[in-house]
């Protein structure tokens, strides 16, 4: 049982002071775990300490622009806080800050938006309950409770135990409604579990911001976009076609879930916080990053093909991923133009119903690999089938605006 | 060593009978020799020879099968071989057996092994008595039979 | 392990007969291999001996009619043979038998045909040399030179050595152009390579229907493309949609070459002819078949998960590449009443050509995974992705006949 186990984990570690219950500052664990600190703490300079155009195409440490690198999101999310400001995310430590600058939603932030980018929110959450944290503006949240710290050793363990524990309500209360049982999760599938605390889909509900995850019905794509469609649920209206419209966000541990690694039991942690040699002891390396600058100690451990070999196979999915990512951002662009056109040509509401239907659906499917960070690796074939869906619904969308009849003259 | 191999012997073909199989399986198959820790004992059942040759080029060549096969502590070592003999015996008489598989209660065996000869290195990671993230050999699959 | 699985078979065999070079007769060889000669017959009945339906859903044994199961393709082959009869493939037992029988054709069948199908035919090539192989009527070399025999022993085998060797030109040609000496080729290489003389795409050049396999400039299907449309060839033109298409045929080696299989090493044999241990020896399990029911002698051999959960992954993969496959059936069928539309509504050839080239690929890209015989899972990723591309360039084919300009009435 988890109470055993965290008896005796205890006593593998030397302690040198106590960490009181939701500590926030990571220094003050370090002092006890000085090597899981200081790998911890690299996640602030990751960009600096690799060069990772000499390793991977898509994803990197470098907060650059996705609205610089690709123009058309500005029309994909037309209407929508993303259209202002959308960046490649980086390492743990920047947690706080991004949240921060971003200016996306400017200073009307919720504090719901702080919910997983800080160590501040378990000791917060337990002071205020989940409901009003969330339902504060986040700018209050941060001057009346000075959050200062980012995402860290709190968010994923307990300072007794150091066993990793389960910080933020929504998930447990995702996954009680889908009839799972924390209490008895395993070893292994905790190492996945602290992860999907936040690198999963999310929405608001009601005017309090609450928090949370559309898992009702499943993990799949199919399965969210059910969800929401049962509750006859936008995140916004498309500024352009006036379609009701979904925004998907860092699906990590729904695609995930649905590959061959989670299948055979390997979760985030084998293969972003491998375990390192240090002196006589293996730990765990807390430099969260990209497996693919450190493909010795996480691939290789399980497969025995060469690193080079190991590289190639991640570029090739994801290149694949790419592709068809590409080709279902031009359908969309041209399934927007065409429903755009025909509004200006005075096609009435009713015709363009079908339409606007299918660019809700068609984009939700592209989102959900868009935003989702691997570029497809987390579960090649699905992320493609996905893809494919998406683009035969753009296309659809376009076809349905061409064809919708227009009113005589 | 040979009073140990004596003694089990005698357990095996106790538990073989129990089992309802005669001596002649067992003495015929040699199986009484594989209670030795010589690895080249297990070689007499052909169906060893993959797994024979596959830890002839692994990185634990230089660990006999027992040491990562058979619990530690006597008396297990004995009625786990014995268990196994029984196990074999049977196997080897009445199964065309095409694939072999490991079972789940000599993996336990396996893992405590690993532990227990890597119990420094792995310390931190999988505390003593701590429940285990996974079999070490998920990930080190080669450690004992090559790739 | 890996390791175990290429443990060479280790047989020790007695001649009991002198078998000439290319004895066309299996039974001959079945004197000296009796255990891989019953294996082999049981090809005849495969369908008999193991339920299909129990283990999967897509292939089997049954030369079930694909035209009865899917009446959209004859819409999708009108104008050309496919559209007359197409089945299920069965054991190789079946070989000679149905194509003889099949109504493809009729009796206007090239000698090419018979290229792959008995094992008569390394001896008649020896004879004939292949050129004029090819050019002979099929009848007249059956009744000519007595063919009797499905595929067997000879083709796969040398009589004197029982080494793995190549009997078909074609092979030999294609790998030439690509610069491979197969004279170099590995043990474990050649255990794909005889699979890959006839489980590949091929067409026929000329007027003797030379047999020809289209990889002058690589296996995947865009470098297969990228052939024929550099020679301006087609295989027909559409009789709905005047398209100039290429039909696409089982090109197993193909698509398996772009998979992670491939990319690791492993062959057709390893999953089609397993090992089987006989007593003290493991001999090659010579009942060629579909590895879904045999899971514990293929994938177990490697894959550590149970039965239960392989087999899942199959169906997993197939099914997803399923999907797409009827989506992109469904759009090939919308893009051709399209283009039909448009012909009928009098726009001219000049119009309709972009519709027509968008075509041609698209129906290329969806027949090289419809015609490939593994629904899939040859390649996983690949296969979606392909389907995928085929279904946006079937939309954009779609979307160019109904944009088109009319004539003014
Ligand atoms: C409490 C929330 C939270 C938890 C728990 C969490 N993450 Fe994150 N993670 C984030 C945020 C927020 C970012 C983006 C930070 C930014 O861009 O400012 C991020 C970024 C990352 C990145 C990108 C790093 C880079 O250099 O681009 C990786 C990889 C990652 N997380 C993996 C994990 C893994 C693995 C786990 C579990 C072991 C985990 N995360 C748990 C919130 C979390
Ligand atoms: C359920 C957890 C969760 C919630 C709630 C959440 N985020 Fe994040 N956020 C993440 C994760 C995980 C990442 C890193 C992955 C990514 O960027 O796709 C991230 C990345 C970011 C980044 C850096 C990358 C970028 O997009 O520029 C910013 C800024 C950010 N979030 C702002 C916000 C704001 C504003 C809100 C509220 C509207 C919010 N987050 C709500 C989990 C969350
Ligand atoms: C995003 C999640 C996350 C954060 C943040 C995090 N850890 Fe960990 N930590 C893990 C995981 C996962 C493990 C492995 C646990 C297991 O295998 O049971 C781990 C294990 C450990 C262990 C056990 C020994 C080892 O290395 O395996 C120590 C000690 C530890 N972490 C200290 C820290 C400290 C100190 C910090 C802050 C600087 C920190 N952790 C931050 C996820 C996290
Ligand atoms: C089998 C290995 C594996 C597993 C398991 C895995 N990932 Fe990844 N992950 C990768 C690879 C490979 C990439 C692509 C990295 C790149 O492109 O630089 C990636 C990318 C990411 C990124 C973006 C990293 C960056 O540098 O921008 C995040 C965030 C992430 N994974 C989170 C997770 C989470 C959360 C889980 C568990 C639900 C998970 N991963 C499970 C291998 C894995
Ligand atoms: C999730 C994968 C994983 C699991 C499970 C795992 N290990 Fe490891 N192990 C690794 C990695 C990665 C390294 C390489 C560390 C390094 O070299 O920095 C390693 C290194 C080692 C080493 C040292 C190798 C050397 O070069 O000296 C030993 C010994 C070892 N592990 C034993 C074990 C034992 C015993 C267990 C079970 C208690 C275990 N491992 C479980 C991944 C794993
Ligand atoms: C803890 C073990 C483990 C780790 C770590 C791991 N894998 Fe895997 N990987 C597996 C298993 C198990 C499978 C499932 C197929 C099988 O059973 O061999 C798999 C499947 C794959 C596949 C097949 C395609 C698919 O469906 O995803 C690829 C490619 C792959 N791994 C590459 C990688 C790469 C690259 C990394 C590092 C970023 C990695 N793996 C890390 C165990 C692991
Ligand atoms: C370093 C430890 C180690 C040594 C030494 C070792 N093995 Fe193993 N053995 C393993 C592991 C690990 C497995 C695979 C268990 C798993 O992956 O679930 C295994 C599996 C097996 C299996 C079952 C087949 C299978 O794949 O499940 C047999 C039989 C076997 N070993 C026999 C032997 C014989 C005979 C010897 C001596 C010649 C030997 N082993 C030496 C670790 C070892
Ligand atoms: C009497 C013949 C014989 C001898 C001697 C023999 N084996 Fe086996 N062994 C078998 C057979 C038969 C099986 C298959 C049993 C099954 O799959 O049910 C087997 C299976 C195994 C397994 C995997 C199945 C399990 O029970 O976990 C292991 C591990 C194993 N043997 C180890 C050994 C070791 C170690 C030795 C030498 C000390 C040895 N064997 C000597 C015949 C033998
Ligand atoms: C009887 C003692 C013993 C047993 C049992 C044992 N090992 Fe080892 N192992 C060693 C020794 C000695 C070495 C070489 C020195 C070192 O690196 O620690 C070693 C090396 C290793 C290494 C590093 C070399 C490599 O193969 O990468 C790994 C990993 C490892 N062992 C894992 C395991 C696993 C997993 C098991 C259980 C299946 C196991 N060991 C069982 C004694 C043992
Ligand atoms: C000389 C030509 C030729 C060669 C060489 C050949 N095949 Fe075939 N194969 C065929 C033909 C023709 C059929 C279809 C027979 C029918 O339906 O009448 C077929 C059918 C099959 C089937 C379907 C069986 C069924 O029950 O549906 C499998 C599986 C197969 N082959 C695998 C292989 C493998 C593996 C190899 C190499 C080891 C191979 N083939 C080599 C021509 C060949
Ligand atoms: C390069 C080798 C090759 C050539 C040339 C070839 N086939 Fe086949 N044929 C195969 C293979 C492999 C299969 C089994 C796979 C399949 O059916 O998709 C097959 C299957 C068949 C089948 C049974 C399944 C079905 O489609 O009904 C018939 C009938 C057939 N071929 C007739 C012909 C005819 C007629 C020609 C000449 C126009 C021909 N083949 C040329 C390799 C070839
Ligand atoms: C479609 C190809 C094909 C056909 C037809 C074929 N074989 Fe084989 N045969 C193989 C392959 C592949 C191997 C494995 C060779 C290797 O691993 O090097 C093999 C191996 C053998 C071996 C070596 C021992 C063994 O079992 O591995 C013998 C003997 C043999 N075949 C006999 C026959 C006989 C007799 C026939 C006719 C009844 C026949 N083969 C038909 C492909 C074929
Ligand atoms: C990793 C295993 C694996 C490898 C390697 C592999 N196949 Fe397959 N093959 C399969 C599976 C699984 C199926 C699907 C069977 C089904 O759906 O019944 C299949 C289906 C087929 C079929 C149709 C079988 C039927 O019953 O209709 C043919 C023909 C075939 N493969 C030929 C080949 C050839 C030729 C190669 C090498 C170029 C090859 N395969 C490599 C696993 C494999
Ligand atoms: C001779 C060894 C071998 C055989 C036989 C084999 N596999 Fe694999 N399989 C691999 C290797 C190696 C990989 C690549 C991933 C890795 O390195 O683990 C792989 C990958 C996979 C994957 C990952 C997805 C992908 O990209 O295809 C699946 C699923 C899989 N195998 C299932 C099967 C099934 C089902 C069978 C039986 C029909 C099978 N394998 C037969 C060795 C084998
Ligand atoms: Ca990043
Ligand atoms: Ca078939």
């Amino acid at each position: 049982t988890i109470a055993i186990r965290q008896q005796e984990a205890r006593q593998t570690f030397f302690r040198i002071v106590e960490i009181a219950e939701n500590e926030p500052d990571p220094a003050v664990w370090g002092r006890n775990f000085p090597t899981q600190y200081e790998a911890y703490i690299r996640t602030m300079r990751t960009s600096e300490l690799v060069q990772y155009s000499q390793y991977g195409r898509y994803g990197g440490s470098e907060a650059f622009s996705k609205l610089e690198k690709h123009p058309d999101y500005v029309k994909i999310f037309a209407g929508y806080p993303f259209s202002v400001e959308y960046n490649e995310e980086r390492g743990h430590m920047w947690t706080l800050r991004d949240v921060l600058e971003t200016k996306r939603l400017g200073d009307q932030k919720p504090g719901t938006c702080m919910t997983c980018k800080s160590s501040d929110v378990p000791r917060l959450m337990q002071q205020l309950g989940a409901a009003q944290f969330y339902a504060t503006p986040m700018k209050d949240l941060v001057e009346r409770y000075d959050i200062k710290h980012p995402v860290t050793c709190a968010d994923c363990h307990d300072a007794q135990t150091m066993a990793l524990r389960i910080t933020r309500p929504a998930f447990a209360e995702a996954m009680a409604v889908r009839g799972i049982d924390l209490s008895r999760a395993t070893r292994q599938e905790m190492r996945s579990y602290v992860c999907a605390q936040c690198h999963v889909e999310y929405h608001f509900r009601g005017e309090g911001r609450y928090l949370v995850f559309p898992w009702a019905k499943g993990l799949r794509v199919e399965e969210v976009e059910a969800y929401y469609d049962g509750l006859g649920f936008k995140d916004w209206e498309h500024a352009i076609t006036k379609a009701p419209m979904i925004k998907i966000q860092h699906p990590e541990f729904e695609l995930w879930s649905t590959g061959n690694h989670a299948r055979s039991g390997v979760g985030c942690a084998d293969c972003h916080m491998p375990y390192r040699r240090v002196g006589a002891v293996k730990i765990t390396d807390h430099w969260i990053r990209t497996p693919l600058v450190n493909i010795e100690n996480t691939c290789m451990t399980c497969h025995r093909q060469s690193e080079a070999e190991l590289r190639g196979r991640i570029l090739e999915a994801q290149d694949r991923t790419y592709q068809l990512l590409t080709q279902g951002e031009q359908a969309l662009i041209a399934a927007i133009a065409a429903i755009e056109k025909a509004m200006a040509e005075g096609v009435s509401d009713e015709n363009l119903a079908e339409a606007r239907g299918l660019h809700r659906k068609a984009q939700l499917r592209w989102d959900f690999i868009s935003a989702e960070n691997s570029m497809g690796f987390h579960s090649p074939q699905e992320a493609v089938r996905i893809l494919g869906d998406a683009i035969d619904h753009a296309r659809r969308a376009e076809l349905s605006a061409v064809r919708a009849p227009r009113p005589r003259p | 060593m040979r009073t140990w191999g004596l003694l089990s012997l005698g357990v095996a073909i106790a538990v073989g009978l129990v089992g309802g199989l005669g001596v002649f399986t067992f003495v015929y198959g040699k199986g009484y020799s594989y209670l030795s820790d010589d690895p080249a004992a297990c070689v007499n059942c052909h169906i060893m020879r993959d797994n024979f040759d596959t830890w002839t080029v692994a990185t634990h060549r230089s660990i006999t099968c027992n040491q990562c096969h058979v619990p530690e502590s006597f008396p297990w070592k004995y009625t786990s071989k014995a268990r196994n003999g029984w196990f074999h015996s049977y196997a080897f008489t009445f199964q065309d057996v095409q694939l072999i598989r490991i079972k789940a209660a000599n993996q336990e065996t396996l893992q405590r092994n690993c532990e227990h000869c890597h119990q420094r290195l792995v310390i931190h990671m999988q505390p003593p008595g701590a429940q285990r993230v996974r079999f070490c050999f998920d990930c080190h699959k080669g450690v004992g039979h090559g790739l």
